[in-house]
């Protein structure tokens, strides 16, 4: 796309959308009041895997203010189960039907005049359960003789692949040495301060359905509701508030809660809300997939990484719902790293365990998978007596090499990883801070000193969900692919410009870069665009990948963007033209108004180009349309089906993270103190720098939470131990670090801007920089850190083994 | 949630075997019971009454005394729902003569499950042992009463 | 259902009054009956401070308190910020300092932070970073919130 | 997360209090600052049908000086002893062991009373009221009683207060000068409940050598635990580094700690020694040289 003068892309704009938000008048989920609206509660499993004998509602029924109640029994004759794209899907209804097979599930649902009274009736419901044998652990879930979770399926594995790009075998066979780790990755979650949220409304005379809910987009999920409940997508419309509470990737683990209220609107032929607590929140809504990964490096003495060898187990919980096997799939373009590795052997299974859903989680897929993948690179470093910031640059992809087709098909756009791997290692004076530690050694000081470099794919291509069956189960089906956006924007009769997006943002500040670029592209202010981010599915475009995840605004969203304002620019060319009966190809449009190239006199307002579009449609260009607006469903060309190899371009742009993290563990309590913390990134070019260190520092502390303090935690019952606040540990403003952050801008090549996401960076590159800090920190100790989080308690017990153990 | 212990008794084992063995004694032993009722031959079903702190709740269960072998051991199972949520267990227990005192010790799992266990399992451990106390001290007096 | 009381209090300087079951939180007083929907409940157990308003002045968990406590009280939430159309310079600072980003804590972060500032007028940074820990925000990584009141600080001591 | 219902009454006077607990028997609790009541009730794992709020008792809410003692009604509200000037002069330990309660939207509404009676082995206030050996006045239908810290915590969550009783008042010594103390808390996340804490005390009147030494730890059993062995250690003895460490580790095998998530009984054993030890420290560098 031609360049064009930027005079509000790359500034740091005050965000539009903080006006209401500050002075308390945002539009979240639980602000929508509708007529006659009544209130759900929803009835909970204690238990974590047992029959459903009986139900019985009828004291219930008589509790006041009872409208209607909802069982499993009624649910399964009122709706499917949601389909999923693996070829062994449980029967995943929005209700428990016959049996319960995670704490928290849902397992009836009350309506009534409001929360309290709904609340009463819950407790007046009787349900009798046969408890059963509970399975926990991801790898004791596909032992023989395991609890099975569903009968239909005979195991609990759900998924189970294998796969082989270029030739690992060979790469073993020439390598001096092979490595081996085994790496857990937690269960941690999202938390948004906004929980879930419905409204659903029925209208039993026309058999039509609107439902309200704070979800991160249409995106799949509208129609697997309406499959679910068989219903044409188009009679259920879909509506998400302006403001969400923050979403992080859980969000798009509600539709369930979607289908069940919805079926609560229809028993009592009304409208019903439902808005989740905390305690459902950390119970059952959704949390990052956990996984078990066993990992191996064939390497040369020299360090240079020939292949890896790679088989990780998913744990999906009770049962499986898209956008799993989402989790095993995301990072297939990138699964190898910023590295030129060309081999990979893989083996994935997605695995049920009796335990809460997931869900995307921010970083979704790459953490788990840098987590072992970088951290196995420290252990070749340690092995080869080799500096891990050396190894890294050994193996690096070259400036010169992008775009860079990976052994698993992906195609990385653009980058300089040694020199943004350089500037992080500088900002903490990497080679002077080894000094320090080897001092600090002597003095018996644990000191350790982590690096990381990932490449963070934002723009998901939706195709990569699609390997979870084989080339044999895709040749069966359509093949998927697209990773397309939508955006409308118009200019009304008196001249001013609005943009209409389902971007639906959840604290991104889509609003005010949409109006920084597109001020920029009519040459005007962008206190003069307004933005709706209000997503309706009757009155939006939108498609099947639209919506606020796989950090895909900054690349996918603003492409879609510039490219509807330039439909509506050149548009405003051609009436100009003929207006000034002018060439259009001579006809420039700056600072709101549209002239004759080298004439300025010889021009016409863009509010008088939009007044003839709309108020004097006769005086339009023969043929032309009236009005004045322009519309596109973006999608990246570089987003394919996969080959007949599994290889596959999983995102669309790839940008890169290094971390550079230098700690001290105290050795008493196991508690890790940070010294010194760069983190350096490259996420193209930025629209916003106020809002990118927004979002850089956003997930680094989020990170920071999964890796020191949070875990959704479960006893051996599949009891979850942390079903609140005060034991779920999200970090409090006093447990965050001084960081300095660093950026390079290499521009996509691929993005109307040059930019890429960038939200989700820190969540792939810090869990595993910290640990490899603090696995470095007690390095003199002999010890291994292979798992998260890393409480206090945990590596208090690793120091007092590795005392024993001497 | 594992749970192991011992308690000494004042009494000789016979009599400790007895009172463990006496419906009416466990009712009385039993923290907050209410009523306890044999079904059948050391199969009971128990009312509990339990407050600590703001959270009291009734809770209905079964208790079973299986696998027997008097004086010296038996295995005491027991579960009971509330709503607050429910509790289920089973302890081994072994009572060895020491002079003139019998030493309990016991060894089990206790589930806890619901409610109690999302948002309190900072306290659970410490208050199962509590009322495991309240019970040996509860037969204590009853041992020493029936002298 | 137990009856219902009349209680009466003053919000935002404005006198109000309502009709309430004993058992009805503050935060769901406030956004129900008075429709003063900036206060958001975010977890109902006192650790998110999402609903933290003043009571009397002083800060407290509007998710931990009963309406009919607050009988006779005088409440001020996040509505009361503004006067005359114009924001506070405490919100100006935190739009300035990007110190939110989906504003769903923030009434909450707001709230504690024209505590802070009304207490003590020249805080530290850290005395800042200790206010501010009782209001949990998943978007921010807080940097920019501290960010934000420090210089609100440095503002309203000008005025 | 919303409550079940209950009846409401809000007396005036302890008396009216005490009659209304009467009345009604076990169903009834009294509310005072509700931080730890209304959040169980939110979760309705606690349910009263009758609540007493003495929020509305005027009498229970003061902070004065009787002699050597602080005497501080049982409705003071936790932030008010925090940043009252005379407790902060002859009572430091008292304000700083507050600070660490929750946040500060907390300790607002909480009550000295409140977390007294509430009795959690990891609260602060039981802790530091443990470790000053503070009374506690209750009121009943029978009349007034006072309760030492020793007989007034019994187990988990349990006070000696009678249900038909109110903590009206209490009373701790005040600080003698030459005096070190020391309140440290370690958690995972600032403003949690502490795994471990230990408040200690060092008097060391006009001598060399330390004439009394007090020492409590909470989150390390039933009760905050006075550690009476590690406290025989130090009395009498001139303070030092050696004794310190070793006061640290008599005092962890006093403990009788239970493993949660967050923290394993022997992790707390060793979290009771080292954070002993760092307070003893801290309170001897407070005195040393003072005298």
């Amino acid at each position: 796309m031609p360049e064009i003068p930027r005079k509000w892309v790359g500034k740091s704009m005050k965000r539009k959308e903080d006006l209401r938000l500050l002075a308390g008048r945002g539009n979240f989920m639980d602000d929508i009041r509708l007529p006659n609206m009544k209130q759900a509660a929803i009835l909970r499993s204690p238990y974590a895997h047992a029959w459903i004998k009986g139900i019985d509602i009828s004291k219930a029924l008589e509790s006041p203010g009872v409208l209607g109640i909802l069982t499993g029994a009624e649910v399964a004759k009122m709706s499917q189960p949601f389909p999923v794209g693996v070829s062994a899907p449980p029967k995943y209804y929005c209700c428990a039907v016959d049996k319960v097979r995670f704490v928290g599930e849902p397992v009836a649902v009350v309506v009534a005049d409001n929360r309290y009274l709904a609340e009463d009736a819950l407790d007046l419901i009787e349900v009798e359960y046969d408890p059963l044998p509970v399975v926990v652990d991801i790898e004791e879930a596909i032992k023989p003789g395991a609890p099975i979770l569903h009968e239909n399926i005979g195991s609990n594995i759900y998924n189970h692949r294998f796969f082989k790009y270029g030739d690992m075998e060979k790469a073993c066979r020439e390598a001096d040495l092979v490595v081996k780790g085994k790496f857990k990755f937690p269960k941690y979650g999202s938390t948004p301060i906004e929980t879930y949220g419905v409204i659903a409304s029925y209208n039993p005379f026309s058999d039509e359905y609107v439902v309200y809910n704070n979800y991160q987009g249409p995106f799949v999920n509208h129609s697997l509701v309406a499959i679910a409940l068989g219903i044409p997508e188009n009679k259920m419309r879909w509506i998400v508030p302006a403001d969400i509470g923050g979403g992080f990737g859980t969000k798009t683990g509600m539709y369930p809660y979607v289908a069940l209220i919805t079926l609560g609107a229809k028993k009592i032929g009304g409208t019903v809300k439902w808005i989740e607590d905390r305690r459902e929140h950390l119970l059952a809504s959704a949390t990052g997939t956990d996984r078990v990964t066993y990992m191996e490096a064939a390497v040369k003495k020299d360090g240079t990484i020939l292949g890896l060898k790679d088989k990780a187990i998913d744990n999906t919980g009770g049962y499986i719902r898209p956008p799993e096997p989402g989790c095993a799939y995301r990072s297939t373009g990138n699964h190898t790293g910023a590295y030129q590795i060309r081999n990979l052997d893989r083996e994935v299974l997605v695995v049920g365990t009796n335990k809460c859903l997931t869900a995307p989680n921010r970083g979704y897929g790459c953490q788990e998978l840098y987590f072992s993948l970088e951290r196995l690179v420290d252990m070749v470093a340690a092995q080869l007596g080799m500096d891990p910031a050396e190894i890294r640059f050994k193996n690096f992809i070259q400036a010169n090499q992008f775009p860079y087709t990976t052994a698993t098909g992906g195609v990385y756009d653009a980058g300089d990883y040694p020199k943004a791997f350089q500037m992080a290692l500088d900002m903490i004076d990497y080679k002077k801070i080894r000094e320090e530690q080897k001092k600090a050694r002597a003095e018996g000081r644990l000191m350790g000193i982590g690096l990381s470099s990932v490449v963070d794919p934002s723009v998901t291509n939706i195709a990569y969900v699609t390997i979870g069956k084989t080339v044999e189960e895709r040749r069966q089906e359509r093949p998927k692919s697209g990773s397309g956006e939508s955006a409308v924007v118009k200019v009304d009769p008196l001249g001013g410009v609005h943009v209409m997006v389902c971007t639906n943002p959840q604290g991104q500040g889509h609003e005010t870069v949409i109006s920084q670029i597109v001020a920029d592209e009519f040459g005007i202010d962008p206190k003069d665009v307004t933005v709706s981010n209000v997503v309706d599915t009757h009155d939006r475009l939108y498609s099947i990948t639209t919506g606020s995840f796989s950090s895909r605004f900054a690349s996918q969203g603003t492409t879609a963007v510039v490219r509807a304002a330039r439909q509506v620019k050149e548009k405003m060319l051609k009436i100009a033209a003929h207006m000034l009966e002018a060439n259009v190809e001579d006809m420039v449009l700056q600072e709101g108004k549209v002239f004759v190239k080298g004439s300025p006199e010889k021009s016409i307002r863009l509010r008088h180009v939009a007044g003839v579009a709309h108020w004097d449609q006769s005086a339009l260009p023969e043929g032309m349309d009236a009005g004045l607006f322009g519309a596109s469903l973006y999608s990246m060309p570089t987003s394919q089906p996969p080959d007949e190899l599994d290889r596959v371009n999983s995102s669309n742009t790839y940008g890169f993270v290094a971390e550079a993290i230098v700690v001290e563990v105290e050795p008493e309590t196991g508690q890790v103190k940070f010294l010194k913390w760069a983190s350096v990134h490259d996420a193209g070019t930025i629209i916003n720098p106020m809002i990118v260190e927004g979002q850089v520092m956003g997930s680094l502390v989020h990170a920071l939470g999964g890796t020191l303090y949070e875990e959704f935690a479960y006893d051996e019952n599949g009891q979850c131990l942390t079903a609140s606040f005060q034991d779920y540990l999200v970090p409090t403003a006093m447990e965050v670090p001084k960081v300095e952050i660093g950026h390079l801008e290499t521009p996509s090549p691929l993005t109307a801007l040059g930019s890429k996401g960038t939200g989700e960076a820190c969540s792939m590159s810090v869990p595993v920089a910290i640990g490899n800090a603090i696995a470095d920190a007690l390095a003199p100790l002999g010890v291994a850190i292979d798992e998260l989080p890393l409480g206090p308690n945990k590596i208090w017990d690793l120091i007092q083994k590795s005392k024993k153990k001497k | 949630m594992k749970i192991e212990g011992t308690y000494t008794f004042s009494a000789p084992q016979a009599r400790v075997w007895e009172v463990l063995n006496t419906p009416k004694h466990l009712q009385e032993a039993l923290p907050g019971c209410e009523k306890l009722e044999e079904r059948e031959p050391g199969k009971f079903d128990v009312y509990l009454k339990i407050g600590i702190a703001a959270v009291k709740g009734s809770y209905k269960g079964k208790m079973e005394i299986a696998d027997a072998e008097p004086p010296h051991r038996t295995r005491l199972i027991g579960e009971g729902k509330g709503l607050p949520g429910f509790v289920k267990g089973e302890a081994l227990i072994q009572l060895t003569p020491q002079d003139q005192n019998t030493l309990i010790s016991y060894q089990g799992d206790v589930q806890v499950g619901g409610l109690l266990a999302g948002v309190g399992q900072r306290m659970i451990g410490g208050v199962a042992k509590m009322l495991l106390e309240h019970f040996f001290k509860n037969m204590e007096k009853i041992l020493k009463l029936a002298g | 259902m137990a009856e219902r009381r009349r209680i009466r209090m003053k919000v935002n300087g404005r006198e109000v009054q309502g009709e309430v079951e004993p058992r009805k939180h503050l935060v769901d007083f406030l956004r129900e009956d008075l429709g003063l929907i900036g206060t958001h409940v975010g977890c109902e157990h006192g650790i998110c401070g999402s609903c933290t308003v003043l009571l009397n002045g002083e800060p407290v968990r509007s998710c931990l308190m009963f309406a009919i406590q607050a009988d006779g009280a005088e409440i001020m939430t996040v509505e009361g910020l503004a006067q005359d159309g114009k924001l506070h310079p405490l919100q100006e600072a935190f739009q300035e300092h990007h110190g939110l980003q989906c504003g769903f804590c923030t009434p909450g972060q707001l709230m504690t932070a024209f505590h802070l500032l009304k207490e003590n007028r020249n805080p530290t940074e850290e005395e800042v970073r200790l206010a501010m820990s009782g209001v949990l925000c998943r978007c921010t990584g807080y940097k920019q919130v501290i960010d934000s009141v420090m210089a609100a600080a440095a503002k309203m001591k000008g005025k | 997360m919303k409550p079940s219902a209950f009846e409401y009454f809000t007396p005036a006077t302890v008396t009216e209090a005490i009659g209304l607990l009467e009345r009604y028997g076990e169903e009834a609790k009294v509310l005072a600052g509700g931080q730890s009541l209304i959040p169980m009730m939110n979760f309705r794992v606690a349910r009263p049908k009758v609540l007493v709020d003495i929020n509305q008792v005027k009498d229970l809410d003061y902070i004065r000086e009787e002699k050597d003692e602080l005497v501080i009604g049982g409705l003071t509200r936790e932030r008010a002893v925090e940043v009252s000037p005379l407790v902060q002069k002859k009572c430091p330990i008292l304000s700083e062991a507050i600070s660490y309660i929750g946040h500060l939207p907390i300790r607002t509404r909480g009550t000295m009373g409140g977390s007294l009676v509430h009795a959690d082995p990891t609260a602060e206030i039981p802790v530091v009221v443990s470790a000053l050996e503070g009374k506690m006045k209750v009121a009943g239908p029978s009349g007034e009683r006072l309760l030492g810290a020793d007989e007034f915590f019994v187990t988990y969550l349990t006070s000696a207060l009678d249900p038909l009783e109110i903590l009206v008042e209490v009373r701790i010594p005040t600080l003698p000068p030459n005096t070190g103390w020391s309140f440290m808390e370690f958690n995972r996340r600032y403003g949690d409940f502490g795994i471990v804490s230990v408040a200690a005390l060092l008097f060391m009147g006009d001598k060399e050598r330390c004439q009394k030494a007090s020492l409590a730890l909470g989150g390390v059993g039933p009760t905050p635990l006075r550690t009476r062995k590690a406290e025989k250690l130090l009395a009498g003895q001139v303070i030092t580094d050696a004794l310190i460490a070793k006061a640290g580790i008599q005092a962890s095998q006093e403990t009788e700690p239970e493993s949660d998530y967050h923290a394993s009984a022997e992790y707390r054993r060793n979290l009771a020694r080292v954070f002993t030890q760092r307070s003893l420290t801290e309170a001897w560098n407070k005195v040393k040289g003072g005298k």
